[in-house]
């Protein structure tokens, strides 16, 4: 219990993926489901720098460096398509958004 | 002992911020319960001895993300509470646990069972930035510049489509005018 | 000799087809004479041959072409004249012909003239076919063609309900038969190889007996059919609704002794299973007091002719069931002459009546129509079996076959029947021509038909009278193919006895007859009298209720069920389970469009079950590829 | 040029089809009329030059399509084939030429000519794939003409027999492709040429399944009780020349794919399903009689009695012999030419009163005598009468049964009565009586144009009642040799002893089914 091994982490990571599918699941608002990403992005940034740690193997971080990189220009691209269909629309609900009904 | 209640606090901590961030129904609070839940992520790497990443971690996500976020809430009316979706709590819990359960028990099964050896391993005696340098600017080094260009790319897209029509605040606009710059666009769209 | 052959047989067919042409066309009198002359050729092609086989010739034999052939199965047009089928051929080509010129003066007023004539001269090929085919599936073929000739003239008049349906009624009865006949062909091929009749029954010896009497039954029942035997007799009476001629030739002379001919025809395997000519006999004697016991209280001049009919031919089964083949067919031949002398005096008596057919409301016609009247009287008596007509020489000679072959219960019913027999006939004559003029109460004015259809008719009132005297010269003939048995009984007291006893036996049922019915006291029943509202008089009116019994649980049922098959069984259950399938298809479709429904959080919400089940899928495939050997021990284990 | 006859009878209607897009719509009745009939001549030549002493297939033609697989292009005729070819291109023919003023008439003889490809393609096909090609193919004309010129429901019904057709075929194609497998592991080489399939030889749990595959695809285009419930809503709501062509030819393919599928392949199976099918058979003859007593409109009529019919065809295909067999090919061209016409005098009736329905008719054999009478004899011969079309087919095929089983072919046999039962009453409801309804009074009787499609239907119905021998034949001949290939394929007992040895005569046969009682 008191020694920390991999598995804490990856159950930490468990959880928090858990919490960012929910996330995803229930939001409306658009920005908010973004929110869950980050947080999905997250806890797999977590599981990565764990093994890595653990392993004393380095591609892990590596990994997780890359994750941020990539969560840095969604946010930036996601934002922006954000706002512009904020702009058309008047709101980033996505109920709204049913041009892809089948 | 000391890495031990490190880890339970900041676990504590993490998961009661996401959870904030997911379940608050003001966009504001979310936004703050995820930065704070973002540097509490990166305690984590430093316990870990991944400084390099922590210091990332601080400064993109907490410093670069939230501040785009809190810019882009400025387009948005923030103060207006979110509406939620009526679904079924626990098809949706259920759901996400199952996922995070199985998605981790795939990948980690392998390797608690398996002996993996280390393809880089940590170099002795350098600290965590060098290494990290080291391996980066070596085996990833093509990677890093795609990413770096994946960034540029990025920025630019964000710029171009965030900045149309900047000239323009729908918030301060009355409802006809709206209306009557819905109907030109629509007129495009249709066209 | 063949050329005879083939203008007997073809010489009708080309008057069907000429009396064809002209059937959308109105009324043209040629036709009816063309066609009489048709025939009449083949009448005299017929007595060429005839001729020709009494005087001892070759029987005539030819094949025309294959009709079937595959696999083993060889079936030709083939035509025999032997002395079997020459009697037929007289009998039929000579009714025809009369009937054929009768009929021109009989339908002189209607539409269908020259309708009439195709379907009657189509009737005669058909019967030729039948009789003189050489095998089992020629026979079936005129078998079959009677049956349609008889449907499309017992329903001639198609504007009326009733004889339609008589004609649907006549035709389905026979096609049950028919199904009997087939099967009995089925036996026949495949027991003995052929259906030719003289390799057939050449065969026939070696085979085991229940075959031979599964054969003899099968062949039986369609013979039941066609000569309306109980339980499919109910037919006959119902096809008086066609014109009287078609009545005369079709459901007196020829059609309904096809049976007997089949019975007749196959001898040599009804000899071989005496069981089932015993059954054949009983049920003709049964079939010969039911109808005549009918007769006796119907009010329908035709029908009740009809049931006379019934009756003697109820009589040539019990001949042809005793193993009387010759006896059977002699009747057959005289029956033939006098009832269709009958029933042509009935027609005429339809035609002076404005188409009237209850006999209680006519009397006295003898004097507006004295030929008529005689010539019906004639076949009454003949009918009767009167010393000397026709009726007398075939009718006693089967009461003798009973009596010698030791059945005396057939031996006394007939003889009861005998009796009844000149009872019904001779109430009718009564009821028709003696009397008061009871038609006049209906502002009925009769007259006598037309000279040439008298004239016509007279052939057959000579044969009527002088057919008896044919008998020596006849079994002499017809003994070369047909068993020849003699029947006489040894002491000549009881011979003598029998012949006279049976003699004023009769006269005592016609004197009875005349008494009630000839006197001027006899009215019109209204239902009221006593005998009227007797129980046994109820039953006989009816029919014994069979038509009735027929309709309600044999004909109604049949209409419900398919009903109940077609809106419950097809619509509701077999069509219903197809549409629930493919229904429960669309609606799974309907119900799952909802993932497609583009709201994004609902597909965000089954992208994540999607990858939850993947992943679930990945788990327990990689589990079970790690722990395969476990899981096969287990298995085996289980004794999978 | 006549090496080729074949795929020029396949490929001719349709290239003309294509053509036919060119011409001016007041042409194309004589244009679609002078292609049928170019097309039906070439049959007749195929006729005249098919050899009726050889039992085999005969203008073989061959082109290997994709060799890897073993998939050819071959086609051949032989007795059982040729005279359902002759039929379609017959019934197009006629067909085009008794069409009466239909909207799109460019289009309806467009895809005439194409379903004419179709046909002419499964009967002439020995390849299973190209076979399977084809027999899909057929749908999509049907399918336009039931769903483009058809009743109020033709939507559904048009759909429905698409997809139930479709799907029964499908599971054929899979029993297709597993028979293929079979032969690559029994021989090594890749092929789905039915005459190499002939020689194989598969152990008889093998055949009990791929019988059943193929039986399904056969059974619902038969179709078979249960699965016969499409037909009623195709016939119902195609156009009369829909039906006739349905009824006429289409339907003909799943019991013609029995003979020529079913039987050679596994004969163990097929007398292992000898009695299933032959109860299955029963009921199709008695049930649907039955309810085609019952129904109200005449075209329903006639389509059970389709189905009752395809029952008699069915039972003399699994009679197994050499008279069955025969007897139901037979029936299937003479239930082609007598349904065929029978659907085509309701189309007389249809386009004068634009309804259908009994009750509505009644004493028209005052106002159309030549329409009665062809409908009568139509009628006889539907029923079975001797000396027409119909009565040979059945006759046989029933004969034929009758050695297998006794029992079953008596109340097969019901059909001749039940037969009789629904079409004297629908004939006496519609013709015979008083006219009573005001607008039959002046019907006009059959003009010229259906006369020209009736009057050659009616002279068929009784040459080939009373000389059937041109067409029986060589059909004789060619089932001779498919019965002969099944006895000596057969490794069971019992299929050794239903099946009949042609070679040792029937002699030996008869004693043997003698024992077996």
């Amino acid at each position: 219990m008191m020694e920390i091994g991999l598995n804490h982490y990856l159950i930490l990571s468990t959880i928090l993926f858990a919490i960012g599918l929910v996330g995803i699941m229930r939001r409306k608002n658009l920005l908010l489901l973004f929110f869950a990403t980050e947080i999905l992005l997250n806890s797999v940034n977590i599981a990565f720098a764990a093994i890595s740690h653990y392993y004393n193997d380095l591609t892990g971080q590596m990994f997780a460096f890359f994750v941020i990189a990539i969560a840095a220009s969604e946010v930036a691209v996601g934002l922006g398509l954000l706002i512009v269909w904020f702009k058309r629309h008047g709101n980033v609900d996505l109920d709204t958004m049913s041009s892809m009904r089948g | 002992m000391f890495e031990a209640v490190a880890f339970y606090l900041f676990a504590f901590l993490t998961i009661s911020m996401f959870y904030i961030t997911v379940t608050t129904s003001q966009a504001l609070y979310a936004l703050t319960a995820l930065a704070a839940g973002m540097i509490f992520i990166s305690a984590f790497f430093f316990i870990l001895g991944a400084d390099f990443l922590g210091a990332v971690q601080i400064i993109v996500y907490t410093g670069a993300v939230m501040a785009i976020y809190a810019f882009g809430m400025m387009f948005f009316d923030s103060t207006r509470s979110v509406r939620e979706k009526q679904g079924n709590k626990y098809i949706i819990s259920g759901l996400a646990i199952l996922s995070a359960v199985l998605v981790v028990l795939i990948f980690a099964a392998p390797m608690i069972s398996t002996n993996m050896t280390a393809f880089y391993p940590s170099i002795e005696g350098a600290g965590n930035t060098q290494e990290v340098g080291m391996v980066l600017f070596t085996k990833y080094l093509i990677p890093f510049e795609v990413a770096a260009v994946m960034l540029l790319v990025a920025m630019i897209a964000g710029i171009v489509l965030a900045g149309k029509k900047m000239d323009l605040s729908l918030t301060l606009m009355n409802q006809a005018e709206i209306d009557e710059i819905k109907k030109e666009q629509d007129k495009k769209v249709l066209s | 000799m063949e050329k005879y052959l083939y203008i007997a047989l073809f010489a009708p067919l080309v008057s069907s087809l000429f009396s064809a042409l002209f059937t959308a066309t109105p009324k043209k009198q040629f036709v009816g004479i063309v066609a009489s002359l048709l025939i009449f050729a083949a009448f005299v092609s017929s007595s060429i041959l005839l001729t020709h086989i009494i005087g001892g010739g070759e029987v005539v034999h030819v094949e025309l072409m294959t009709w079937m052939a595959t696999g083993d199965l060889y079936i030709p047009f083939g035509f025999v004249v032997d002395q079997v089928s020459v009697t037929m051929m007289m009998v039929v080509t000579l009714v025809s012909t009369i009937v054929h010129v009768y009929s021109i003066g009989y339908m002189d007023h209607d539409k269908g003239f020259n309708r009439f004539f195709a379907w009657l001269s189509a009737f005669v090929f058909s019967m030729m076919v039948l009789v003189m085919s050489d095998n089992f599936a020629g026979l079936f073929i005129g078998w079959e063609g009677v049956g349609l000739c008889s449907w499309g003239l017992i329903g001639f008049w198609f504007h009326k309900e009733i004889a339609t349906w008589a004609a649907n009624e006549a035709f389905i009865m026979n096609r049950i038969a028919d199904l009997g006949m087939l099967i009995g062909l089925f036996l026949v091929y495949w027991n003995t190889g052929t259906l030719q009749y003289e390799g057939a029954f050449a065969a026939m010896p070696s085979l085991d007996p229940a075959t031979l009497t599964w054969i003899g039954i099968f062949l039986f029942i369609g013979a039941m059919g066609k000569s309306a035997q109980f339980p499919l007799h109910t037919w006959l009476a119902d096809a008086m609704e066609g014109p009287t001629p078609v009545s005369a030739l079709i459901h007196a002379a020829t059609m309904v002794t096809a049976g007997v001919y089949l019975v007749v025809r196959s001898n040599e395997l009804y000899d071989l299973i005496p069981h089932v000519g015993l059954f054949i006999a009983s049920l003709g004697a049964f079939v010969a007091m039911f109808a005549a016991s009918m007769a006796l209280v119907n009010r329908d001049m035709k029908r009740i002719i009809a049931y006379s009919t019934l009756s003697q031919l109820g009589y040539m089964f019990v001949a042809a069931g005793l193993g009387a083949y010759w006896v059977a067919l002699f009747h057959l031949m005289a029956h033939a002459f006098f009832k269709a002398l009958l029933f042509l005096g009935a027609g005429n008596v339809m035609h002076a009546m404005h188409d009237e057919l209850d006999p209680f409301k006519m009397g006295g016609l003898k004097k507006t129509m004295k030929w008529t009247f005689i010539m019906m009287t004639l076949a009454s008596v003949a009918l009767a079996g009167i010393y000397p007509l026709a009726g007398f020489f075939s009718k006693d000679l089967i009461l003798e076959v009973a009596f010698v072959e030791h059945h005396y219960i057939i031996y006394s019913v007939l003889l009861i029947t005998a009796g009844l027999t000149a009872f019904y006939s001779f109430r009718l004559i009564a009821l028709i021509f003696h009397g008061e003029e009871r038609y006049k109460l209906f502002g009925i004015h009769p007259h006598e038909a037309y000279k040439f259809m008298l004239v016509a008719m007279s052939p057959l009132l000579l044969l009527a009278i002088i057919a008896g005297s044919f008998k020596i010269s006849y079994f002499e003939m017809v003994t070369n193919v047909l068993p020849e048995l003699e029947y006489h009984i040894h002491h000549p007291v009881t011979f003598w006895i029998m012949v006279i006893g049976t003699q004023l036996f009769v006269i005592a049922a016609i004197a009875f007859a005349y008494k009630k019915y000839a006197n001027s006291s006899v009215k019109v029943p209204d239902g009221t009298s006593k005998m009227e509202n007797s129980i046994a008089y109820k039953i006989l009116k009816n029919q014994y209720y069979i038509p009735y019994a027929y309709e309600e649980y044999l004909v109604k049922p049949y209409r419900e069920i398919s009903d109940v098959f077609w809106k419950q069984v097809d619509l509701k259950i077999v069509d219903a389970t197809v549409d629930g399938i493919a229904g429960i298809i669309y609606s799974t479709g309907e119900k799952t469009r909802d993932m497609q429904s583009g709201n994004l959080s609902t597909m965000l919400k089954w992208m994540v079950a999607g990858t939850v089940g993947l992943l679930s899928l990945a788990v327990v495939f990689g589990l079970a590829v790690r722990y395969f050997d476990e899981i096969l021990a287990v298995l085996s284990g289980l004794g999978v | 040029m006549f090496d080729h006859i074949l795929s020029i009878l396949i490929f001719f209607p349709a290239l003309a089809g294509v053509f036919g897009f060119m011409i001016q719509k007041e042409s194309m009745r004589a244009y679609g009329i002078s292609v049928a009939f170019i097309e039906f001549i070439l049959s007749l030549w195929l006729w005249f030059a098919f050899d009726s002493n050889v039992s085999g297939m005969q203008f073989m033609e061959q082109m290997a399509l994709i060799p890897s697989f073993g998939i050819s292009y071959i086609l051949g005729v032989d007795g059982i084939s040729l005279f359902i070819i002759i039929l379609a291109s017959f019934f197009t023919m006629i067909g085009i030429a008794s069409l009466t003023e239909t909207p799109n008439e460019k289009n309806m003889i467009i895809t005439l000519l194409f379903l004419q490809m179709t046909m002419v393609g499964v009967f002439a096909a020995l390849d299973a794939i190209v076979f399977y090609v084809f027999w899909e193919l057929s749908l999509v004309p049907m399918l336009y003409i039931i769903g483009a010129w058809g009743g109020p429901l033709r939507v559904y019904a048009s759909v429905k027999f698409f997809l139930y057709t479709f799907m029964g075929s499908l599971v054929m194609l899979v029993g297709m492709l597993f028979m293929a497998y079979f032969f690559y592991q029994a021989t090594g080489v890749w092929s789905f040429a039915l005459l190499d399939w002939y020689r194989l030889i598969l152990p008889e749990s093998f055949q009990l399944w791929l019988f059943a595959a193929f039986f399904l695809g056969f059974a619902i285009k038969v179709p078979m009780f249960p699965f016969h419930t499409w037909l009623p809503y195709a016939h119902g709501q195609a156009p009369t020349i829909g039906s006739v062509i349905l009824a006429a030819i289409l339907l003909k393919m799943g019991t013609y794919a029995f003979i020529r599928f079913s039987l050679p392949l596994f004969p163990d199976a097929s007398v292992f399903f000898m009695y299933p099918i032959a109860i299955i058979a029963i009921i199709m003859i008695i049930y649907t009689a039955m309810v085609a007593y019952a129904q109200k409109d005449v075209k329903q009529v006639v389509a059970y009695s389709s189905i009752s019919h395809m029952g008699v065809i069915v039972l003399g295909t699994f009679a197994l012999n050499v008279e069955g067999i025969s007897g139901s090919i037979f029936l299937m061209i003479a239930h082609g030419v007598v349904s065929g016409a029978l659907f085509l005098l309701v189309g007389v009736i249809y386009d004068r009163r634009h309804t259908k329905m009994m009750d509505q008719f009644g004493g028209l054999a005052h106002v159309m005598p030549r329409y009665a009478t062809i409908f009568g004899v139509m009628l006889m011969a539907s029923v079975g009468m001797p000396l027409t079309i119909n009565f040979v087919g059945e006759f046989l095929s029933l004969l034929g049964f009758y050695e297998q089983s006794h029992i079953l072919t008596l109340l097969a046999g019901v059909a001749i009565v039940v037969g009789a039962i629904y079409m004297l009453a629908a004939y006496k409801k519609m013709f015979f009586g008083d006219v009573t309804i005001e607008e039959n009074k002046n019907l006009p009787d059959v003009n010229k144009r259906e006369l020209v499609a009736l009057i050659p239907l009616t002279i068929i119905t009784i040459w080939l009642g009373v000389y059937p021998k041109p067409v029986l034949e060589p059909i004789n001949n060619s089932v001779e040799a498919v019965v002969q290939l099944m006895h000596n394929k057969a490794t069971t007992e019992e299929a050794k002893t239903r099946i009949p040895d042609l070679t040792q005569g029937i002699e030996i046969t008869r004693t043997a089914m003698k024992e077996a009682h």
